[in-house]
């Protein structure tokens, strides 16, 4: 277990070594020169070799990336180029932000798409388990901004249940706050349905048509007693891990949400950078939505793991 | 146990005329064609057939328990006296709960990986009706019952960290905890290792005997029938074409597919020497295919016109025993597919190795460990011998074959050389004419055949790459090649999976041949064929070899097919050879103490019952192999001290017999004597 | 000697094989979704193909004399801000996306799965090189590493292709890569290797065809996300530049308009979006079920 | 006019230079209209009462227009354009930015709507006699937002030598000063007078002290640096405390210290909401959460012109779309081929149709309508298919060009874009569209493109227009026009202080630029802001400040 443990932890971080080295050179083939994307297209060449040298970007690739990855292990982000604030004080609140509506779409979709993938693997091949596959798979298909516009056609404009703004004031209630949320987290809700639904209806169905759900049905036991004691557990393992790998999913799709909705996520933020071309908050907002999914899967391997009496136990006796 | 005798009246199971389709591709498809039989209180009934003759189908409907494309569309099922087919959900739940219980296949899968294996245990009292707080208890108690040796301790376990035999004994526990009327068991040794399933076997017995249990036992291997079972059904294409008490219906069968059946199993003391197995040619009526007559009438050395047009009935051909044939009386006189085979002279002396080994190791890792795979071997393999090389699973069997056809390289200091010329350790290094020279036939065709490709193309590949042939030349090799395995020329154009699995494994054959080996390794080849399909691809091998005065290194856990086809016999334990020596004198005592297990756990048609001695526990792990002798831990006849000291040599007792073991021959023999004389009649 | 052996329910093998293809073909008949999803792709393609002679305007003409008309019988889809007839936008609008989506995902899965192939075969250090640098990629979601790449090089057609490619590829390569790992376990593959086959040999015409299978279903999958993405990128203005009349653009383009209550120009391409990537899936869907039996 | 007008405008008379006198003829006369008199004047730095003399005297009047029944007290959410970089003066460049600036700080004077200049730190302001030298009274007892103060002189010369520093990095207010001002030119008086000593005459030096020169906000000497921290500047509203949070919001609140006693801010504060995209922030007015969306696009806002829910603020500007065609490359660098593409554009068209009417027709040329100082007098160009198609035979391009333009993806911008593909198409000039990112075009593409549409905002006096982008060497000359007539008529421009002079070269630009066509510039679009109806006394200017000072709700 333990052993398990820390070699997942050790190739997370060799994964994020790796990620790092890919970040710093693609941000470093962005085109142009970085003071003159600081100082503006009318700006005075001298200016912009002073600012650039001021920035080092003008130092050899590898002390640039030895700098920026020291920084970053120390926490210390950098500059924002296009906001002049530390970048880790943008990065903290959008990813802040980003984990309430994050947060928000997880706990409305992630009981229901297990229900509704428990519900369709019980009654396979029957009416309900068409409409919750093809419903979630096109659900799924459906991109956010896409869903997002009916979305705010009927529920804020036309029915006006929802409030379309995602502003609230800060001193809200957290309910408050949850309400505005509903909204801009619904299209996640919707994309993630059908996925997670459809990984859990497959485990679901696994686990019906393996020897041990027929040993507890041939032991005689109530049909609910075998649903919930033998299969639910074993069925519901790899949707955990799925769940988790949706992190990086939902991330994508923060981008669209975040930005339409105007919230201040790390979606809208890496938008934002990569719209300004402002490398530092690039490299490290790609950087930390990479963290994000790897420790997002290492959660989800560590408790995969405890929940798996085959790793857990691996290694004792 | 009241209520059973009560009850004595009433059969346990009373299946009637029981027809059975699946619905594939939107056809019904009938895979049980009308089945009748009845399993009387106390009684084991076994029920026997190949793959596909729809044993398991009615074990499952004996359950009421169907995939959702199966449909029972006539006949009766009664079990306790009731009518399963009539009941409901609840009733059939309650029944299941109280009356009946199966036991099957791969235990480890039929446990829940995620409960404990008490918990599950407990949980079956519970079904039958024990109150929870007594249910533990009777837990325990009956997995000291089931011969469990630490009850407490397993119960606290998952099933990933039980061992096979424990796995099953566990669900055996748990089909028990209701004391049911009827045990259903379905190939419940099947996978196990010889000595786990013998002791499994006999764990069944005892526990039959104290429960009073009525048992339907399903298996595909006769001997194990013939040991666990009162009466013996015979099905065939989802028909029942002969039952009767099982030792009437093996020694005297009246229909020619038992008879048939029968002949194609090496049995005990038989070898290559005294002739050829017989065969059953052709193929079973598939699932859903029409059938005419007698469902046995294309594959029938007896058929005559009548057999295509009229069904024969199910007849009795003696007491208890009847035969569903038109010719019952004759089905003895079945003509023998196969009569070919001539006595093999003797191998020559010449003092020649085709291979040897030397100090032959190999260290694996396995999660973080290392281990010994193999732990020193030496052999000499004589050109034109058939070397067979026995063990239980884990033993290093398949890990020596690896190594000496060059996938896997061994630990240095070992010494490989084939006709006296070192071997480079890995295949990669080998020459052209050294690659040629040692080829593999491997277990299962399925996996060893790219289901890609089609035949000729595997074949035509193989000769292009071991013999440089191309074009015209090779299409006439290949040509040549499949009719020297007997595959028909029309099949070349097949994917693998277009073929059976016999005509797969004749490819797979073809395939080593193809360079003109002088060594072939063949690994289980037929361990996954049914044992008519064995019988000719054993009697191809034998063939082939003997054509074409080839070596063998025959791997088998099936010690009556060793025994067959080998000139000698390796007896490998934890990757040390324990016995080495001339096939005939291995079997013949004296031998070595695991051999001896061995030989005694072999399930066979020959009544053995007074003389076995029983291996108790498992083969222990290869990375912590005990000290001394590594049999120490397992050896019945363990003398003292110095076995779990010292390592026994590999000595050489008789001429060319070498056993290791602390215990003097003599000692040996006079041990072992009551089983030689046996032996011996 | 005994008679040859012959495979007594069937005349020759290729009459088995073609047998094999028409038990499939009619397993695919028999599959709902796949039909449907066919349909409806096919339905697109032929709209791509004969866009010109199907559609009633010319795309980017604008008229903005005439813009954001409702739909009548001159614009059965409207007119959008420009005045373009919405329905030409939208039958045009096929084009880039029927283009784009199948040749990144192409890319992908050609890329991915030699990458899978060579990590799953070599197995060692070289495929702990490739799977970390897989999983680096994998941990990004493709928007963002296609906002990465789309900032560094700017948007069109061939860069959005690259760069969905680049992202699907690690994602393949997982797949490939498992089913390479089970399949160079098969006997068959040691076979070869008993025959002194050479890597590309073992790994492309040995293990490929073996794993063809799985690919396949991924392709489809990774198909209908790319429609998705690419939509998405346009959307986000990454994507196929002004005035394509590509549908995620034309909605970003147009969708303020829905507060207005002026919802043609924005449904009919969104609904377009939708049918195509509902029709892939259903199709991935339906192609799976019938690999899997 | 009557006699006590005409003594009243002589009183006035005498104190006034040989500029304004010159002013005060022309209006007379009846050469300039009584709204070039009041834009001139207020340049000169007449005083509102002088102004009132003048104006009266010629029958006119100047009331600013004021709202009723605004009750006291409440806040305004406001959505804006997020800021593009750090919240600092002297880089602002954005509008995201000086909207923010001119809610706390405060120029020397302020430029309304219509480019009048109305004096606000600044109390009155003169040249001399060649416009050379400009001494601005400055206003007394002015508190800064955080209670310190009073602003003295020395915090205004301090203020502008910063501006005019060219070492400054990122000194955006270069771009008004350079060659118009050195730090060494400005000067004290006195306590209440400053003095600028131009590098060279300038007739329109007054804007580039006012709110057009947005960089310009008067802060105090001692100031260092860190203006996102304190907010600090003499304007009517202050920084909630922590109320910046950086591309998210700025909450402001009055500014009790207020300097006008008359004149202090109805409201409480106002929330200022950052939005990267229209169309959310648009969605975010219509839903109700804002009550004034400072500026939108006609393409975006179709829905706002029609609501009855909301008032739209229309200011008319400066600021166009110039496509620029350049001169030394084919196919443009034949006149012909020019003059044919800008006959193809069919500006009333797109005017109605992609603007809804709130953009005005432009010539070709950046002397606008709205410039007292242009030639209006100069026929306007129209669509004219035949002569176009004529002109390219006569090039010998009758059988058509091709070009591709490059353009950012702005706004509007590819909207024009495609209807200038669709009318290049109808005489044969085939034009392919790349258009990319702002960032990507400026890097790239601006000033090496055959053809191009370029972004410029608003500006309250031609000269920028004028020098950047055509001068022989001006930085922004994307068309690449060198032509020395050119910058002769220019340079006579520039040094014009006399308005018929400026009228004179004007027409003389006009018409050289309207033969050469190194640019189109089919319109100007007016500055909109959307406002809920009970939102009152909200004033814009064409740059895109928001003066909240007056604003408030009503009861």
């Amino acid at each position: 277990m333990l052993r398990f443990l820390l070699r997942r932890v050790a190739l997370a971080l060799v994964t994020l070594w790796v990620l790092s080295v890919i970040i710093f050179l693609a941000s470093h083939a962005l085109p142009g020169d970085v003071g003159r994307r600081i100082l503006g297209p009318f700006a005075d060449p001298r200016a912009v070799a002073t600012l650039d040298h001021s920035l080092g970007v003008d130092r050899p690739l590898l002390v640039q990336y030895l700098t920026w990855i020291g920084g970053f292990v120390h926490g210390d982000l950098g500059m924002s180029l296009s906001f002049h604030v530390p970048v880790s004080q943008l990065l903290l609140r959008g990813l802040g932000n980003s984990v309430k509506l994050a947060a928000v779409a997880f706990v409305i979709v992630v009981p229901l798409s297990i229900f509704g993938g428990i519900v369709a693997a019980l009654r396979r091949g029957r009416l309900l388990d068409r409409i919750i596959t093809v419903g979630g798979l096109s659900a799924t298909a459906m991109p956010e901004f896409v869903t997002s516009i009916v979305l705010i056609l009927v529920l804020s404009i036309s029915l006006k249940v929802l409030p379309i703004s995602v502003q609230v004031p800060p001193d809200a209630d957290p309910l408050t706050q949850i309400y505005h949320l509903i909204l801009p987290s619904l299209p996640l809700v919707l994309v993630l349905f059908g996925y997670i639904a459809r990984i859990t209806r497959a485990g679901m169905i696994e686990a019906l048509e393996s020897d041990y759900t027929r040993t507890a049905v041939l032991k005689g036991l109530p049909w609910r007693t075998v649903v919930i004691r033998h299969v639910l557990r074993n069925a519901l393992m790899p949707t955990i891990a799925v769940v988790a790998t949706q992190t990086g999913y939902l991330i994508g799709g923060l981008v669209v949400i975040e930005t339409m909705f105007n919230y201040q996520g790390i979606g809208q933020l890496l938008f934002t950078a990569v719209s300004q071309k402002d490398f530092p908050l690039i490299q490290a907002g790609v950087m930390t939505v990479g963290i994000v999914y790897l420790g997002a899967t290492l959660l989800a391997d560590i408790s995969y793991s405890l929940l798996n009496p085959r790793i857990r136990l691996a290694g004792r006796e | 146990m009241s209520e059973k005798l009560g009850a004595a009246q009433t059969p346990a199971l009373q299946v009637t005329d029981l027809k059975l389709s699946y619905r594939v591709r939107g056809r019904d498809r009938e895979a049980i064609r009308g089945v009748t039989f009845t399993i009387n209180r106390g009684e084991s009934y076994g029920l026997v057939g190949e793959s596909g003759c729809g044993k398991s189908t009615v074990a499952y409907a004996a359950m009421r328990y169907l995939p959702s494309n199966g449909k029972i569309t006539s006949g009766t099922i009664v079990l306790d006296g009731r009518d399963m087919l009539a009941m409901d959900g609840d009733e059939l739940r309650q029944l299941r709960a109280k009356a009946v219980s199966m036991v099957y296949q791969n235990p480890g899968t039929a446990l829940n990986p995620t409960i404990r294996v008490g918990d599950q245990l407990v949980e079956s009292f519970v079904t039958a009706g024990v109150h929870r707080h007594e249910a533990g208890e009777r837990a325990l108690a009956m997995l000291r019952q089931v011969q469990i040796s630490d009850p407490t301790g397993v119960m606290s376990r998952y099933a990933h960290q039980l061992s096979g035999g424990m796995q099953q004994r566990v669900v055996i526990a748990m089909a028990l905890a209701s004391d049911p009327t009827l045990l259903i068991l379905d190939e419940p040794t099947t996978g196990l290792d010889a000595t786990v399933e013998a002791e499994v076997l006999d764990l069944i017995r005892n526990l039959r005997a104290t429960f009073g249990t009525s048992v339907l036992f399903i298996s595909h291997n006769l001997g194990v029938i013939a040991r666990m079972c009162d009466r013996v059904g015979v099905l065939y294409a989802g028909r029942m074409v002969e039952e009767g008490p099982a030792w009437e219906l093996l020694t005297n069968p009246r229909h020619p597919y038992t008879v048939g059946l029968l002949r194609c199993i090496p049995r005990w003391g038989l070898s290559k020497e005294l002739g050829a197995l017989d065969t059953i040619p052709g193929f079973p009526p598939g699932i859903g295919a029409a059938v005419k007559g007698c469902v046995f009438a294309d594959r029938c050395g007896l058929v005559q016109d009548i057999c295509r047009t009229k069904e024969p009935g199910l007849d009795p051909v003696g007491e208890g025993h009847a035969s569903r044939c038109h010719f019952s009386d004759i089905a003895q006189t079945l003509p023998s597919a196969e009569r070919d085979m001539v006595p093999r002279p003797p191998v020559p002396e010449t003092g020649r190795s085709a291979l040897s080994i030397h100090n032959l190791r190999r260290t694996m890792r396995q999660q973080g460990s290392s281990f010994q795979a193999l732990a020193g071997i030496d052999l000499e393999i004589a050109p034109g011998e058939v070397f067979g090389l026995v063990g239980e699973s884990g033993s290093g069997k398949t890990t020596l074959a690896r190594s000496v056809v060059g996938l896997g390289a061994p630990d240095a200091g070992s010494e490989i050389s084939l006709e006296g010329k070192p071997l480079p350790a890995k295949v990669g290094q080998r020459s052209r004419d050294q690659v040629r020279a040692i080829q593999i036939v491997f277990q299962n065709p399925d996996a060893s055949l790219n289901r890609r490709h089609a035949v000729r193309q595997i074949l035509g590949r193989a000769l292009t790459k071991l013999t440089g042939v191309h074009g015209e030349q090779r299409a006439r090799r290949v040509v040549e090649l499949s009719e020297s395995v007997r595959l028909d020329a029309a099949l070349l154009d097949a994917l693998p999976r277009q073929l059976s699995g016999g005509l797969k494994q004749r490819v797979g054959i073809a395939r080593a041949f193809a360079g003109e080996p002088h060594l072939v390794i063949c690994d289980e080849p037929t361990s996954a064929l049914d044992v008519s399909v064995q019988a000719a691809i054993l009697n191809l091998l034998v063939r082939l070899q003997r054509d074409r005065n080839l070596s063998y290194i025959f791997i088998s856990h099936d010690l009556g097919v060793v025994r067959y086809i080998s000139d000698r016999i390796g007896v490998l334990y934890l990757g040390r050879l324990m016995e080495v020596g001339p096939a005939d004198v291995v079997f013949r005592a004296p031998h070595h103490p695991y051999t001896e297990a061995l030989l005694s756990a072999a399930p066979s048609l020959e009544v053995r019952e007074e003389h076995r001695i029983r291996l108790s526990g498992d083969v222990p792990s290869a990375a912590k192999p005990p000290s001394g002798c590594v049999f120490h831990t397992r050896c019945p006849r363990k003398t003292g001290a110095i076995c779990e000291q010292e390592q026994p040599p590999l000595a050489e007792e008789e001429p060319g017999h070498f056993i290791r073991c602390h215990i003097p021959i003599e000692e040996l023999r006079r041990l072992q004597k009551p089983e030689a004389a046996k032996e011996a009649g | 000697m005994s008679a040859v052996i012959s495979f007594p329910r069937l005349e020759t093998a290729a009459s088995a094989r073609r047998q094999a293809w028409t038990e499939r073909l009619r397993l695919a008949l028999r599959t709902p979704s796949l039909l449907v999803g066919a349909a409806v792709v096919l339905f697109w393609i032929l709209c791509a193909i004969f866009a010109a002679k199907i559609a009633p305007y010319d795309p980017l003409q604008p008229d903005i004399l005439h813009k954001l008309l409702p739909p009548s019988a001159a614009h059965r889809f409207g007119t959008d801000g420009l005045g373009r007839d919405v329905l030409s936008r939208v039958i045009f609008g096929s084009r880039g996306i029927l283009v784009a989506a199948p040749l990144a995902t192409l890319l992908g899965t050609v890329g991915g799965t030699a990458i899978g192939l060579v990590a799953g075969y070599f197995r060692g250090l070289v495929e702990e090189v490739l799977m970390r640098i897989t999983d680096a990629f994998l941990a990004l979601p493709t928007i963002v590493t296609a906002l990465l790449v789309l900032a560094a090089v700017g948007g069109s057609t061939t860069t959005v292709i690259l760069v969905i490619g680049l992202g699907f590829a690690p994602i393949i390569a997982r797949t490939v890569r498992a089913a390479v790992l089970s399949e160079a376990q098969l006997e068959y593959v040691e076979a070869a290797k008993l025959r002194q086959e050479r890597a590309p040999y073992v790994m492309f015409v040995e293990i490929l065809p073996n794993v063809m299978g799985p690919v396949l279903v991924e392709f489809t999958v990774r198909l209908g996300y790319a429609v998705f993405a690419i939509a998405t990128l346009s959307f986000l203005g990454f994507g196929i530049p002004p005035p394509a009349p590509d549908w995620g653009l034309t909605i970003a383009e147009q969708y303020t308009y829905l507060i207005a209550n002026l919802w043609w120009p924005v449904l009919f391409p969104a609904l377009a979006i939708a049918s195509v990537v509902i029709a892939v899936n259903l199709f991935a869907d339906g192609l799976s079920q019938v690999l899997e039996r | 006019m009557d006699r006590e007008a005409q003594r009243r405008l002589d009183e006035v008379r005498k104190g006034r230079t040989e500029l304004e006198n010159n002013a005060i003829d022309e209006l007379i006369a009846g050469r300039v209209s009584r709204r070039e008199f009041i834009r001139f004047a207020t340049v000169l730095g007449f005083s509102m009462p002088a102004l009132g003399v003048v104006l009266e005297a010629c029958s006119t009047s100047s009331t600013p227009t004021t709202s009723g029944n605004i009750k006291k007290g409440g806040r305004l959410n406001v959505g804006h354009q997020t800021p593009a970089g750090a919240m600092d003066p002297i880089l602002t460049n954005d509008l995201g930015r000086l909207t923010i600036l001119g809610q706390c700080g405060e120029y020397l004077a302020w430029s309304d709507s219509n480019l009048h200049l109305r004096p606000v730190l600044a109390t009155s302001w003169t040249p001399n006699s060649d416009g050379t030298e400009w001494t601005f009274k400055i206003r007394q007892n002015v508190k800064y937002n955080d209670g310190s103060g009073p602003m003295t002189v020395d915090d205004v010369v301090a203020t502008f030598k910063r501006l005019a520093d060219p070492t400054v990095t990122g000194n955006n207010a270069l771009s008004n000063f350079k060659g118009v001002l050195s730090p060494t030119g400005v000067s004290k008086v006195d306590n209440q007078t400053v003095k600028f000593t131009l590098d060279a005459a300038n007739g329109n030096f007054p804007y580039l002290v006012s709110s057009d020169n947005y960089n310009a906000i008067i802060l105090p000497a001692s100031y260092n640096g860190g203006w996102d921290q304190t907010f600090i500047g003499t304007g009517p509203f202050k920084l909630k405390a922590g109320g910046y949070v950086v591309n998210d919001h700025v909450s402001l609140d009055r500014n009790p210290t207020y300097w006008d006693p008359n004149n202090q801010p109805y409201l409480d504060g106002l929330d200022f909401k950052f939005y990267d995209s229209e169309p959310s922030a648009i969605l975010a007015f219509q839903a109700g959460s804002l009550d004034v969306y400072t500026q939108f696009s006609v393409a975006n806002g179709q829905g706002l012109l029609t609501d009855p829910n909301t008032t739209v603020i229309d200011i008319p500007t400066s600021a166009h779309r110039q496509v620029h065609l350049r001169v030394d490359q084919p196919p443009f660098n034949d006149k012909l081929v020019r003059q044919a593409m800008a006959l193809a554009i069919d500006r009333p068209t797109i005017i109605t149709g992609l603007w809804n009417g709130k953009a005005q027709l432009a010539n070709d040329h950046p002397l606008f309508k709205m410039y007292p100082s242009s030639d209006t007098s100069i026929a306007q160009r129209a669509q004219d298919i035949t002569k176009a198609k004529s002109l390219m035979a006569q090039a010998g391009k009758a059988s058509g060009v091709d070009v591709t333009l490059y353009t950012e993806k702005v706004q509007e911008i590819p909207a024009l874009a495609a209807l200038l593909v669709s009318a290049g198409g109808q005489i044969g000039i085939r034009i392919t569209l790349n258009l990319t990112d702002s960032g990507t075009y400026y890097d790239r593409y601006w000033l090496n493109s055959p053809m191009g549409i370029t972004d410029y905002g608003h500006r309250g006096v031609p000269n920028t227009f004028l020098s950047a982008p055509l001068l022989s060497t001006g930085t922004w000359n994307a068309a690449h026009f060198a032509n020395p007539t050119y910058d002769g008529y220019y340079a006579d421009y520039v040094k014009a202080v006399d308005l018929s002079a400026q009228k004179a070269v004007s027409g003389k630009i006009e018409q050289l630029l309207l033969d050469e066509t190194p640019m189109l510039i089919p319109y100007n679009y007016d500055f909109l802001t959307a406002v809920k109806k009970k939102v009152s006394g909200l004033e814009t200017s064409g740059m895109g400040h928001m003066n909240f000072r007056l604003a408030g709700i009503t009861s």
